[in-house]
């Protein structure tokens, strides 16, 4: 869709410049900044965390709070002037004229108030009536049946869609603002929620500003894709140009981040060594709540979290259990790793029975990497304490400084240096923290690692690194491993055997190729679907 | 800004009432005569009966202290164990027991359960089993009951968030056992916390002992506490000894003061330091 | 909701069983005995003392003075005074609105200036205004009442003698409403300054964490003037909160009215509590403890209801039964 | 107390410095009263009170409420200040403190033995609620009085003495006696007659005198009213009103504000406040107000006589009168004070300074090892401040003194079960016992239940003579004896006799310095002068 020439610009921005603080301790958050919008176009920011893209944003909004100072040569919308306006200035700007998409729909609404009520605040009195029509076309069939109800029982793409409404319903906005507005929901919600947004911004024929640290979804949406780092913006161009020749280092460094089809999948980079498998799984289950017939009121909603699956891991195996979320990966992770006891089934380790109170010696062979790096430390334990700690329970090293040592040298084996033993969680980045949570369980020299969404809060360049570390340890050390993830490309990507899980149950299981090509299961290809295409490929919505 | 504030009041009241003790001379001798204004040889005053006012000052402020801290800290041997065992039986039995016995205790307020406790004994000493238990002790012990319920709650729902939260899960996965994770990981986090409830603490201790005294319940005589300064204080008003009424009370306000101000830098600390 | 207030009163009842049936052991183990505070001449004849201990029960059996204080407690008859013979119900009755008044007076101060300061403090955050509240509520908070209460007593006293209350304490409200209101105004100030700290703090310092969050950031976005931004959001999610914190302090206006109404001579429960512990008079100080802590909890109720009223996620929580 | 220089002009000072105060306590607390305070002048006193007075009721701020507002019970201040205008008795002191018929007619029949007393009642007399008078009433109090469980202060003035009280008809009442008792007149002058319904009760005073309880509110406050038909003078006003502040800044500040027409008790320390207030007389009189100060002979230290001596010369008499009295105190030596029968003006055993050396050479010759001991006196103020300073002078002389301060009951514990080393209160008597005080003597006999472990049979003798005699000229010069010997032995030796003080607003006729010597308040004696 590109921009027409004749229509003036739906936004100017130029020079612009967005400073916190006063004097010497002013630190500018972006830098000479400018683009423009034509009318109808979708034009994307990009760039890694802090690059500055939030702050432009706030600018456009005029709520940077009271200690950023904002200046620009111009910045204008449908051609009046942006800078200088008074708080009843702004306020005949934003929701009329500029509309946002936030990032997180959760919190963007109250989540003590009802949401009929909340739309009656933005839409006027009686909205859920009035705008029936477009909130079922919206999908939001939920929120006109229940308008009493708060946001907390509805889906987050729910309210992606309910605040998509808020911001296109009222009034046509000549400028979205959508601030990561996919990057909280699943990639099947999220797909969903694109595909909303399009139709809205087709209704109102507004422009978009799109904003995301995700070059994958950024270049599927947008018309033209700006590249920020560090406050300013680097480079801009279509998705097409940037992915085939980037000309600055950041958004190379982006590019190569973005996960890689495995091209010759069917013969498997490391065959698996052969022998018996080091974990199997017969007949495992797996439910929450109160299984019905026990004493008590029977109201406790059973959930079927893991439901008869079996399966079994050779040595040196990298093994993927995909699914989306609430299919029961995660509890499928927990109960290997004996974190939860099964409800029924056996879990076996090299041929032996693991009791469901599992014995240290037990808990020492299979070793869990949960999901948040962040929190899988004691926050105010220093590192090198840590991962002295899991040794000592276990009895490994005489003393202390042999534990240092060999806590020094798993770090360094994981790409960190031995000063981070010093560190306490806070100092270190989530890429940092997912490194030394490898080299905790690693530590205690597991027979199988069970990996939980290892990868999920990170960067995509990021993520990349440690998946590679991963793929990297299992070689050298002859793990067995088993990687739970919701992102099938990085089942593609590293993983010799994937199992699809879909509300508990095992759908299909096997080698790579064998489940995702050919004659897929419809989960599987339900999946698949959902992978953000790869621009220099087919397929581009 | 307000931190160093909080530092310099707490500062000076403790270096009045740790060292003040230490310089002044006896805080019962008839040194002076009666009410005399601040002058150099008595820098606060003295009072109706000529003792020098800068001496039971700060006597009274060591006191307080003394009786504060140790209600706080005996408050906290009881409390933090309990917390912590109703922590690591969340939910069942020995949680029930430990909350119910807490709630017993609050069915009145603070002071009022100390003033009710300490109202029912009279004041001076008692045998409890046997054992002489002096006015002090008793109302350190008044005192600390009234902030068992305080500290235990504490304890139990930051225990039980630590123990919910995902690092002690992948402790457990890793083989970590029970006692260890409490000892070493839940305590030493539970900590903070209470810590910047201390001082906060320390603040009630500090008003609920001068309460005390002026309500006649409190350390008896000849020590002086603030408490009993300022009850005393009140009448010398009217014969214009504003010495009398207004450097003890000050001396209190300060206290008080600096522990909330310290208290609230700290807590506003910790909930920096885990934001972050 | 009406289920969720029974079954709180409920399990509130309970506890005050338990705590007034120890508060009877203790009172009864207590050395304060009221035979101890007869005359020394005739406490010193061991025959004296007999016949004043069957004439006044003591020598019963510790089980059946408990017995027939539950008895009477169920006719509301808290028994008669050791000293007068008075009946201690009749005597709480009196006191009580006095302590009433006064604690709704003081609930006022503390309530009305303490949201308007604290919304200031939060909207104008890092300005003066703000500044001067959190000085202010820090000095409020520290200042203790007692200390406070005599200065006023004679600063304030001996010039408008009519801000302070009159001989006997108290004029009752029904008699005379400006006079009344305007003796209490003293002590209420007094007692109030605490709480009206608390309000003003607790209310900035959430309202400043709501004033930051993603809600009030998006309806500023959609251009939601100021006024509502405050009154739909942002009070509205303050509102728990801070009923909790009036909550804490009704614990401090009971506690305060100890202090408040000895200092200021007013003839209410607390002062009424003080002389009865002063004197060891069992019935009287069993009744008033039983009063206030009934009042205490009952007050508590009505917070944690309003608390779950305020807030629908609680009253969700509450509708599913997980309380 | 030496004066110094600064204190030329007390109230000038005053003045300065209260608003010199205001200005800092501004500044420390910031609040809504002190911002009131501190602008703006205040009203007219004066006119305030007078304009008070229309109602015709007298307020009267009270230290403390009465234990027990029984007046058959209670020998209190407390209790027989509120009774005083309620209750009345047989005979009456007159102006000069002389007993005369008040209830009874005539003086008393006494038989030839000695052994039986018959007293005439007027027939004009009713009761406050309407009841007439009678010979029945007199013996109900009686029985009360004597009835163990009622626990009645009083018994121990008649139980060994009275056998029989009969009505012998409605005008006529017969007391016998087992042996001549003396004091009986003494007693009958101060026994207060009440309703026979009303002995037992402790919610309510019915008697004959000019104003009737109406309500009251335990522990806080008292409201009287005219009896109507009441049959002398009627009374002046049309209430009074007693009201407790146990904090006596807040009763002198009632005062001056004119909220309150009388206090007692004024605090020592504000005396100056007083005097030097326009609108105010101070009313300091003689008074049997004791200091009582008892020590235990029973055990160490006290069993010493050197050591007792050594504590009794070096006791501060001196500080506590000037530091604890503003002067207003006379150095004490034995247990009878100015006020009392059996005063003697020129007893001198010891100095109002102490007399260290001579307490040194005591010490020295004692044979106990203890060189301390342990003060337990009561909760109030004065208790405290009068054992600050002795504790305080003690120290000079290496007598290390540890203060206990006991509520009334432990206190009376600590008494009955000898557990006290020196045991100090303040008790105001002359209630019960008019212008003598024999209660404070009584432990010092050595068969009374209270007998501090002094065994004197001389001293015993003289005590059971007091009792017996009906010559009061032989009762005082025997009081005279006992109290020397007391002092000199170191039994009792009370620091100072304070004089009692009171304060009242110029708006209010002077209270009598005459009835204040056997504690008489009567208020219904006094009348405004404004209107």
């Amino acid at each position: 869709m590109p921009s027409t020439a004749i229509d003036p610009p739906v936004l100017v921005v130029d020079g612009l410049q967005v400073r916190y603080g006063h004097g010497a301790g002013a630190v500018a958050a972006a830098s000479d900044v400018g683009f423009e919008l034509g009318r109808g176009e979708v034009f994307g920011l990009v760039g890694p965390s802090g690059c500055g893209k939030s702050s432009t944003c706030g600018a456009l909004l005029g709520l940077l709070g009271k200690t950023a100072s904002v200046s620009a040569r111009r910045l204008e919308l449908e051609g009046r002037s942006l800078l200088g306006l008074d708080d009843r200035g702004w306020r005949r700007v934003r929701g009329r004229r500029i509309a946002l998409v936030p990032q997180h729909p959760r919190s963007a609404l109250t989540p003590i108030v009802a949401v009929g009520r909340q739309l009656d605040w933005y839409l006027g009195p009686h909205a859920v009536d009035r705008h029936a029509a477009d909130l079922r076309a919206l999908g939001l069939e939920s929120v006109v049946a229940r308008p009493r109800d708060l946001p907390s029982s509805f889906s987050g793409g729910q309210l992606q869609r309910l605040v998509i409404a808020i911001a296109t319903l009222g009034s046509s906005p000549a400028l979205l603002l959508a601030d990561e507005p996919t990057s909280t929901l699943d990639p099947t919600v999220a797909a969903s929620v694109l595909d909303v947004l399009a139709e809205a911004r087709r209704r109102t024929g507004s422009a978009m500003l799109f904003v995301s640290h995700d070059l994958a979804v950024v270049a599927q949406v947008c018309d033209r894709v700006g590249v920020m780092d560090a406050g300013r913006l680097v480079e801009v161009g279509s998705p097409l140009e940037l992915f085939e020749a980037p000309r600055h280092e950041v958004t190379r460094r982006l590019v190569d981040a973005l996960p890689t089809r495995r091209r010759a999948w069917a013969p498997a980079r490391t065959s698996p060594a052969g022998g018996p498998p080091v974990l199997e799984l017969d007949h495992l289950y797996r439910y929450h709540g109160r299984a019905p017939g026990r004493s008590g009121p029977p109201s406790a909603v059973v959930v079927r979290a893991v439901d008869d699956v079996s399966l079994a891991v050779a040595p040196g195996e990298l093994a993927a259990v995909v699914g989306e979320s609430g299919s029961g990966k995660t509890t499928l992770a927990r109960v290997v790793a004996g974190a939860l006891a099964p409800t029924a089934g056996v879990v076996r380790l090299d041929g032996v029975e693991l009791s469901a109170a599992r014995s240290r010696g037990d808990r020492r062979r299979i070793a869990l990497v949960g999901q948040h790096p962040r929190s899988a430390f004691n926050r105010r334990r220093r590192l090198g304490a840590a991962l002295d700690q899991v040794q000592r329970v276990h009895g490994i090293g005489a003393s202390r400084a042999e534990r240092t040592d060999r806590s020094a040298g798993m770090l360094a084996r994981v790409g960190l240096g031995a000063e981070a033993l010093g560190r306490r969680p806070q100092e270190l980045s989530g890429g940092e923290l997912a490194r030394a949570a490898l080299a905790r369980a690693l530590l205690v020299e597991p027979r199988l690692l069970v990996l939980d969404e290892p990868t999920a809060s990170l960067d995509p360049p990021v993520k990349r690194a440690v998946l590679d570390l991963v793929d990297e340890l299992r070689r050298d050390l002859g793990l067995a491993v088993v990687l739970i993830t919701h992102e099938l490309d990085l089942a593609w990507t590293v993983a010799d055997t994937v199992s699809v899980l879909d509300h508990g149950r095992l759908v299909a299981s096997g080698p790579l190729a064998a489940v995702l090509d050919g004659d897929r299961h419809p989960r599987v290809a339900a999946l698949l679907e959902r992978v953000p295409a790869d621009p220099r490929g087919p397929g581009r919505r | 800004m307000a931190d160093r504030v909080g530092t310099a009041l707490l500062g000076a009241f403790v270096l009045l009432a740790v060292v003040g003790p230490v310089l002044a001379g006896s805080p019962t001798a008839l040194v002076g005569d009666v009410l005399e204004p601040p002058s150099w040889a008595h820098p606060f005053g003295t009072d109706s009966l000529g003792r020098d006012l800068f001496a039971r000052t700060a006597d009274g402020a060591r006191t307080s202290l003394v009786v504060s801290t140790a209600a706080v800290a005996l408050a906290l041997l009881v409390a933090v164990p309990a917390g912590l065992a109703a922590a690591r039986a969340h939910g069942r039995w020995p949680d029930q027991a430990v909350m119910r016995v807490v709630e017993s205790t609050q069915v009145v307020p603070q002071f009022v359960l100390v003033v009710l406790l300490l109202g029912l004994g009279g004041a001076g000493p008692v045998q409890v089993l046997g054992v002489h238990v002096s006015t002090t002790a008793r109302i350190v012990a008044c005192i600390a009951l009234g902030f068992v319920p305080f500290f235990a709650r504490i304890a139990r729902a930051s225990a039980v968030v630590e123990l919910e939260s995902e690092y002690v899960e992948a402790l457990r996965v890793a083989g970590v056992g029970e006692r260890e994770l409490l000892v070493r990981d839940v305590a030493p986090n539970v900590a903070p916390v209470l810590g910047a409830q201390v001082l906060l603490a320390l603040a009630i201790a500090v008003f609920a002992e001068g309460g005390l005294s002026f309500l006649g319940l409190g350390v008896p005589a000849p020590h002086p506490t603030l408490g009993n300064l300022i009850a005393e204080a009140g009448g010398q008003l009217l014969d214009g000894a504003w010495w009398y009424a207004l450097i003890p009370g000050l001396v209190l306000v300060a206290g008080i003061t600096g522990c909330n101000l310290v208290g609230d830098a700290a807590a506003d600390r910790l909930v920096r330091s885990d934001l972050r | 909701m009406i289920r969720f207030a029974l079954h709180r009163a409920a399990s509130l009842l309970v506890t005050l069983v338990v705590a007034v049936s120890g508060l009877f052991l203790v009172l009864h183990a207590s050395p304060g005995s009221p035979l101890t505070n007869l005359a020394p001449s005739v406490a010193a004849d061991p025959e004296a003392r007999a016949a004043v201990a069957r004439e006044t029960g003591l020598d019963r059996s510790m089980a059946e003075q408990y017995g027939d204080f539950w008895a009477s407690l169920l006719h509301l008859d808290l028994g008669t005074s050791l000293y007068d013979g008075s009946s201690v119900s009749e005597a709480i009755a009196s006191a009580a609105p006095v302590s009433f008044q006064l604690g709704l007076m003081a609930a006022a101060v503390a309530i009305g200036p303490g949201v308007v300061a604290g919304v200031v403090a939060a909207r104008r955050r890092g300005r003066p205004a703000d500044a001067a509240v959190r000085v202010l509520s820090v000095v409020a908070i520290s200042v203790p009442s007692y200390w406070l209460a005599v200065l006023c007593l004679v600063l304030v006293g001996e010039r408008w003698p009519d801000l302070v209350p009159a001989a006997g304490g108290y004029t009752p409200f029904g008699t005379d409403p400006v006079a009344s209101v305007r003796s209490l105004l003293l002590p209420a100030v007094v007692l109030g300054l605490g709480g009206f700290a608390m309000v003003a703090r607790s209310l900035r310092s959430s309202l400043v964490g709501v004033l930051d969050g993603d809600d009030v950031h998006f309806a500023r976005a959609m251009g939601m003037p100021e006024h509502q931004v405050l009154g739909r959001i942002a009070l509205r999610a303050v509102a728990p909160s801070t009923v909790t914190v009036v909550g804490l302090l009704v614990g401090g206006l009971v506690s305060g009215t100890l202090l408040v109404e000895s200092v200021f001579a007013l003839p209410g429960l607390g002062q009424l509590m003080v002389t009865a512990f002063v004197r060891g008079d069992h019935p009287l100080a069993l009744g008033t403890a039983l009063v206030t802590a009934v009042v205490f909890l009952g007050l508590n109720l009505v917070v944690d209801v309003a608390g779950v009223a305020l807030d629908p996620r609680a009253r969700r929580r509450v509708a599913a039964g997980r309380t | 107390m030496t004066p110094s220089p600064l204190r030329a002009d007390p109230s000038a000072r005053a003045t300065i410095d209260r608003r010199r105060f205001l200005g800092l306590a501004l500044g420390a607390a910031v609040s809504g009263p002190a911002l009131l305070g501190a602008c703006g002048a205040g009203t007219d006193t004066s006119a305030r009170v007078v304009r008070r007075h229309q109602d015709g009721i007298l307020r009267i701020g009270v230290a403390g409420a009465p234990s027990n507002i029984n007046p058959l019970d209670s020998g209190s201040e407390l209790t027989r200040w509120l009774a005083e205008p309620i209750v009345e008795t047989l005979y009456a002191y007159d102006a000069d403190l002389r007993s005369v018929p008040l209830l009874a007619v005539g003086e008393p029949e006494v038989s030839a033995d000695e052994l039986t007393w018959t007293v005439r009642l007027r027939d004009d007399v009713t009761f406050h609620g309407g009841d007439p008078l009678t010979a029945h009433d007199v013996v109900a109090s009686l029985d009360h009085i004597l009835d163990l469980s009622s626990g009645s202060e009083w018994i121990t003035y008649l139980l060994d003495y009275v056998q029989t009280f009969e009505a012998l008809d409605d005008r006529t009442v017969a007391i016998g006696l087992v042996r001549p008792y003396g004091l009986l007149r003494s007693h009958l002058t101060n026994l207060p007659i009440t309703h026979r319904d009303a002995v037992d009760r402790r919610d309510a005073i019915v008697g004959t005198g000019p104003y009737r309880l109406e309500r009251f509110t335990p522990g806080q406050s008292f409201t009287l009213v005219r009896h109507p038909e009441y049959h002398g003078e009627p009374g002046a006003f049309e209430g009074i009103e007693f009201t407790v502040f146990t904090d006596g800044a807040t009763r002198l500040v009632s005062l001056r504000q004119g909220k309150v027409d009388l206090i007692t008790s004024v605090p020592y320390q504000n005396l100056r406040a007083v005097e030097g207030d326009d609108d105010l007389a101070l009313v300091l009189a003689d008074s049997p107000l004791d200091v009582l100060t008892y020590v235990n002979l029973l055990a160490e230290p006290f069993s010493d006589a050197h050591f007792r001596r050594a504590v009794a010369l070096s006791m501060d008499r001196a500080g506590v009168r000037d530091r604890v009295f503003g002067g207003h105190a006379t150095i004490g030596q034995g247990p009878i004070g100015p006020a009392e029968r059996g005063w003697d003006p020129d007893l001198a055993v010891y100095d109002a300074e102490p007399d260290l050396d001579a307490a040194r050479a005591e010490l020295e010759q004692a044979t106990t090892e203890r060189r301390g001991f342990r003060i337990t006196v009561g909760t109030s103020q004065l208790g405290k401040e009068i054992a600050s300073v002795l504790a305080a002078g003690w120290a000079t002389v290496g007598l290390d003194v540890e203060i206990e301060q006991l509520a009334g009951g432990p206190w009376s514990s600590a008494w009955l079960a000898n557990e006290y080393e020196l045991l100090m209160n303040t008790f105001q008597s002359g209630f019960t016992s008019g212008p003598a005080n024999y209660l404070t003597l009584a432990p010092a006999h050595s068969r009374n239940l209270l007998s501090c472990g002094y065994v004197d049979p001389e001293l015993d003798g003289w005590l059971d003579r007091v009792w017996e005699t009906d010559h009061d000229d032989e009762r005082a010069g025997l009081l005279r004896q006992v109290s020397a010997r007391l002092a000199e032995e170191a039994v009792m030796f009370p620091p100072v006799y304070p004089r009692a003080a009171f304060a009242q607003r110029r708006e209010l006729t002077p209270l009598d310095p005459e009835q204040l010597r056997i504690s008489r308040l009567a208020p219904h004696e006094l009348r405004f002068t404004s209107s």
